[in-house]
């Protein structure tokens, strides 16, 4: 098995799946002859041509609606925002057009694609390369919502993703894009959305992550193991659906619950994970369910290491808990 | 630095003109076929007879569909409606342009056109009443309908949003290298959504066989033209995206048509897109939720009134011998019982569909959540039949 | 005093602010001379004339990019997005710039501002006219979100949001718009921001709700009661800041909460409530804190009564909780 | 039926075309003042001779700047630039022709701008470090300055959004009837962007004060500017918004200067906005976090590298007499010297910003969720060190 990157992983993916299936297409700025700013795209110009590595103008929501377009009329589009700070422009047409499209036609249309995009911070990208906007798309209800958190995961989940018959917004954890390294299948293999990895059991404390977090956690369980600390690690890899039973049946173990994540706090998808926990753990529950996370300011450039929930935080937490 | 009234210095039209443009603005020509009295050079006539006369017929459904659902509105048996009444050469004249195989994306007035594409009308009424009988289960509000089988795309209300949507539609057959050239709709109002700007300059520059056809209708709800946008024409905005930018009279349905086929042929031989803009006129309100006479004299509808699409294409019709009296007689009766009986029979269906209704089709297969909600909705329905009641409401 | 409805509440609070303060102007599609599809700029266009009472054309993120530069240039603009829906081709300029602008520039510039929009669902607008849309905004750091419910709360509470050092979404209940009718003291008067009112005593339960929601929620307590269950209500007003003292007071005291709101239950402003009671009093609660909220699809035209947590379906989870 | 190439029919320019244009399309005159060679005609010239002087010195100061950021980006000493080398002429030229009580709304590459406006170079750079002595408390990436006691905005990365901000700003002031224009700066990629759309039809509906100026710099990272529009020229975009548009060679700083001037009166006239496109080229990568050899050939650059605005103002001061080999020679060792003992200072003072100021500014005051996260913050900061150190890192 060759060693990847996400990176690597994410351009094999493309590039089988465009092997495979001759509907997916890959559009957006940069991503054509350039192969995207990250390179994820690498080479699937050369092979593919530019009816299917698609450089676009400048509009995100261009992006998006032809994007649409294309889905609508048989194609698999994987279309890319080159940041996911700059999602928003193209908010209406994910919102109100993609998500909407099959319920409001009576499911006389679809249109499944996978937006593809780098999220998060560690890089120093400062305000506008670094944020973590799954709570929107989380609660817009007829997108999935996929953040792998390692190389056979990006792989395996962005080929589930790309034949879902669903729209997915697939987010790829840009600070780990090249420090995450692994061993990864050759050729096509999947993992199913809606399915968590526990990667550490425990029976003390359940900790919640993904995407980069979840490297942080990996990090704070082993060093909470050190003083003594039992945690239960799991990726959730997808967040929407959200495998509720693996929380559930982790929590209802371990009686006690701590949700990593980058986004500011206030309404992140760590509120939605401690409602879902306080109503259905409620008895077994030994402890609240605590928060690490991106503070509820813009995301800072020179102080980000404080600013994000790294290890040392989330093993505080971790110690909080378990003492509470 | 030119400026640009400019403009006026080139006058071009491939169709000719005959006799001055109908709106505002002069700088960009206006192409007509038909005079205002119906008459038209011979030799510029290029739909069939039988297909002008089919078009006609249509013409007269559409102003009756629309002149009934209003007044269903009014009696409070469909919640909300907005129609075509003035604009139906437009609608029809462009859609009949199109091929079989082509797409259309509507804005929220082509009713006509999903007609035209082979929706039937109790599926269509269905819609307006969001009753056991809509194929979208009333999960929309009226006027929002949606028929796959004829390439007619899902309306909603934002606007614009289908613009770059039409622009992705074509894209994708021509990849396939299948013949297929999408053709979207919106109003001058929506000239000024981010989404006419992508959509346009998406495809401007990927030469994508798209028709933009732009009803000019004179007003967005309250705003007139001239606040949406200082440019004097719409049709001039294809210069901004290198692409071919054409005015029509709206209200002529042969120049409409001859213009789209045009656009169209344009398209598909690979020559890129066209900016259609169709010069006509909103002569009701918004919809069933407006009043215009809060901010339009009507006055101003008046000149309107006499530029009405169907009379000038009766008269066209007539004066060629095309159409009598009878025949005229005839297929406005035909309409009326039509629709009388559609309605009859769609109003008869159960008022609401089915509870599990709401909780599909959000994604192919539902997630917990809605399975999880669906079983609670049913046991808050069960337990009290005043969840679904409107009059129970707080305040 | 007069009894004014909602939109009068809010007309006469513009009316008000823009002869008291020159620099308030008002902007949007249809506010000028028509005075906004629901009325509530009406007059405003006769009185201020064009330059302070502004038709603009149909773009939402112009509207909110042109009120930014205004802002920065010593204007208090209060934009108008015609319904809650259309916000999202808004969405990058308010959530990139307004949210940050003050932030970015350390502050060395501001962007106060109201954005106001009618929002909620229960006037037959289907999927496209009756979104509730508040839990994007939430979780953008640097705006604050406000919700009436009533004329008398709709009046101070814009006063209060036009003098507000910060940008402030002001959320309008539509479906309230005219029913809600109180009466609303004459003059000028501000509802301070932050302060969340209790509507109704209680000692079992905790029922917490904003906007068109606490209509149903008071009607559910009432009818609880004759059940002899005995509910504090809370009218939050402002969601962001978040009154969490008045919260946090009546669960401690009731060991219960309910919360109610029309927006689609996953990662709605309900999950952050619940995260924040179960961190806060997790020793008191006797009960998992719930949520009666609307469902996770897009708001339906038909079904619009059974998709809106209305007093039944409050009733039905006071009892729940109470026999918890 | 008009396809843009007619636009060709008319070409006309206020102040007179020298030579043809240097940059792709032909259909709307490009304005020059200088040759290539310097040169120019005496009776064009705007600007006084010790102005000019100031501008040339500050187009090498701009230059030296840029490499010198660029070099302390590669040793690690700084986090990211982005520059403006090639395109000084632009950025100079249009910003010296507005008065001081005008806003300039930037982009991200008018660093000389905000120079000019008064940022001192110190603040400029702890900007860059995002230190202790950052106004902006290293809240954003370098390159993404503020400064408002010389009405420049503050900078943020999402392309075009400043567009319709400037036209706001200008709007503003035209409401309190002061005379003030705003200038606003956009690559050619914006153009493809929503708010390049919105802001240009607000203004041109409103006939709105301001001047938009677009560097078109061939460039939007990989994408060359065909790939970004159809039209041929940026200029003519003025068409579909019914404003001025002109388009001048950006690299003639003359040129660039006496357009400004004239769109800027044109607009505190009254008689509305102004699209300035400015032909230049981006000479090196995209930011320091690009490689241009991926996807653009070094030959394509080398015509570009011979139209340098700064040797080509050079050959015209020398030309005339107003700069000597030694003036030369010692203004480029200013340069040098000011930023050598700045970047020390500079970087003299503490790395980080206070924690506080990462949780003061989100509000006018802090709300209780910054209060307790501070808390929160400085408690974790406490007791391990390591939480702020960047080698901590998960995997
Ligand atoms: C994004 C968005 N903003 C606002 C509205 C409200 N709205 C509905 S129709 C309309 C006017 C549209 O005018 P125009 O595009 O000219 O179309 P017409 O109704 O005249 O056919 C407006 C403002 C909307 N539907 N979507
Ligand atoms: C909304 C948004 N999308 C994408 C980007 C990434 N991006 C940064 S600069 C740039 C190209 C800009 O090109 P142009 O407007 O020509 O300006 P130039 O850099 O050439 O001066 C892109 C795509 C962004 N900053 N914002
Ligand atoms: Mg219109
Ligand atoms: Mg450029």
């Amino acid at each position: 098995m060759p060693t990847f990157n996400i990176i690597q992983a994410v351009n094999d993916a493309l590039r089988l799946e465009m092997r495979r299936d001759p509907s997916v297409v890959v559009l957006g700025e940069d991503v054509g002859r350039f192969g995207g700013v990250f390179r994820a795209t690498s080479g699937l110009f050369e092979e593919f041509g530019p009816d299917r590595a698609i450089d676009t103008p400048l509009a995100e929501s261009g992006i998006i609606g032809a994007a649409l377009g294309m889905a609508l009329n048989g194609l698999r589009p994987v279309p890319e925002i080159q940041f996911a700070d700059f999602i928003f422009p193209a908010m209406d047409q994910i919102v109100s057009e993609v998500a909407k499209y099959r319920y409001r036609s009576g499911g006389q249309y679809a249109c499944p694609m996978v937006i593809r995009t780098p999220y998060g911070g560690g890089i120093r990208g400062g305000s506008y390369h670094s944020q973590s906007p799954e709570t929107h798309f989380i609660h817009t209800a007829g997108l999935k919502v996929v953040v792998p958190a390692t190389p056979e995961d990006a792989k395996g989940l962005l080929l589930a993703a790309i034949r879902d018959p669903d729209p997915v917004l697939f987010l790829e954890p840009k600070r780990v894009y090249r420090a995450a390294k692994g061993e990864v299948p050759e050729g096509e293999y999947t993992v199913p959305l809606g399915q968590a990895r526990v990667t550490r059991a425990g029976h003390q404390v359940t900790l919640i992550a993904w995407g980069a977090m979840w490297h942080e956690a990996d990090l704070a369980a082993r060093e909470a193991e050190a003083e003594g600390i039992d945690a239960e690690v799991l990726d959730l890899r997808t967040l929407q659906p959200l495998d509720v039973d693996a929380v559930v049946r982790s929590v209802t173990k371990t009686g006690r619950a701590v949700v990593v994540h980058e986004a500011p706090r206030t309404c992140g998808f760590g509120a939605e994970l401690a409602a879902l926990i306080q109503e259905r753990c409620f008895l077994q529950l030994e402890a609240p369910v605590a928060r690490v996370t991106g503070f509820d300011t813009p995301f800072p450039y020179t102080l980000e290491n404080e600013y994000l929930p790294r290890a040392p935080r989330i093993l505080r937490a971790l110690r909080q808990t378990v003492a509470y | 630095m030119r400026r640009p009234s400019d403009l006026g210095a080139v006058r071009r039209s491939r169709g000719g003109s005959a006799g001055g443009p109908p709106g505002e603005g002069d700088s960009w020509p206006i192409f007509r076929v038909m005079a205002d009295d119906g008459s038209a050079d011979p030799a510029a006539l290029t739909v069939p007879d039988a297909e002008l006369k089919e078009l006609y017929r249509r013409m007269v459904f559409s102003r009756q569909l629309d002149e009934r659902m209003i007044a269903l509105q009014r009696q409070g048996r469909i919640g909300f409606y907005i129609g075509a009444i003035g604009e139906e050469a437009t609608v029809l004249g462009t859609a009949a342009a199109m091929e079989p195989a082509d797409w259309i994306f509507p804005c929220y007035r082509e009713h006509a056109a999903a007609l035209l594409r082979g929706m039937p009308l109790p599926v269509f009424l269905a819609q307006m009443l969001g009753n056991a009988g809509d194929l979208q289960f009333g999960r929309q509000m009226p006027c929002h309908e949606a028929w796959a089988p004829g390439r007619f795309t899902s309306i909603s209300a934002p606007i614009g949003t289908q613009i770059p949507q039409a622009v992705g539609a074509a894209w994708a057959s021509r990849i396939r290298k299948e013949p297929m050239v999408s053709l979207v709709y919106f109003g001058e109002g929506a000239t000024s959504s981010s989404d006419f700007h992508t959509g346009l300059n998406f495809a401007g520059v990927n030469k994508i066989p798209t028709v933009f056809v732009c009803r000019n209708n004179g007003w967005a709800i309250s705003l007139p033209r001239e606040k949406q946008t200082a440019s004097e024409t719409i049709a001039q905005k294809a210069v901004a995206y290198g692409i071919a930018g054409e005015r029509v009279d709206g209200n002529d349905l042969l120049a409409v048509h001859a213009a789209t086929r045009r656009a169209r042929a344009r398209a598909a031989a690979g020559e890129g897109p066209t900016l259609l803009e169709c010069v006509t006129y909103r002569l009701e309100g918004h919809s069933t939720s407006d009043d215009p006479k809060a901010y339009r004299p009507s006055e101003a509808v008046e000149p309107w009134r006499k530029k009405d699409p169907i009379p000038r294409l009766r008269a066209h019709l007539a004066g060629r011998g095309l159409l009598s009296d009878e025949e005229e007689a005839a297929l406005q009766a035909a309409a009326k019982e039509e629709l009388q009986k559609a309605i009859r029979d769609v109003e008869a269906l159960a008022a609401k569909p089915a509870l599990e209704s709401m909780f599909e089709g959000v994604y192919a297969d539902m997630l917990w959540q809605q399975r999880e909600q669906l079983e609670e909705a049913r046991a808050a329905v069960a337990a009290d039949p005043r969840v679904g009641d409107p009059r129970h409401h707080g305040s």
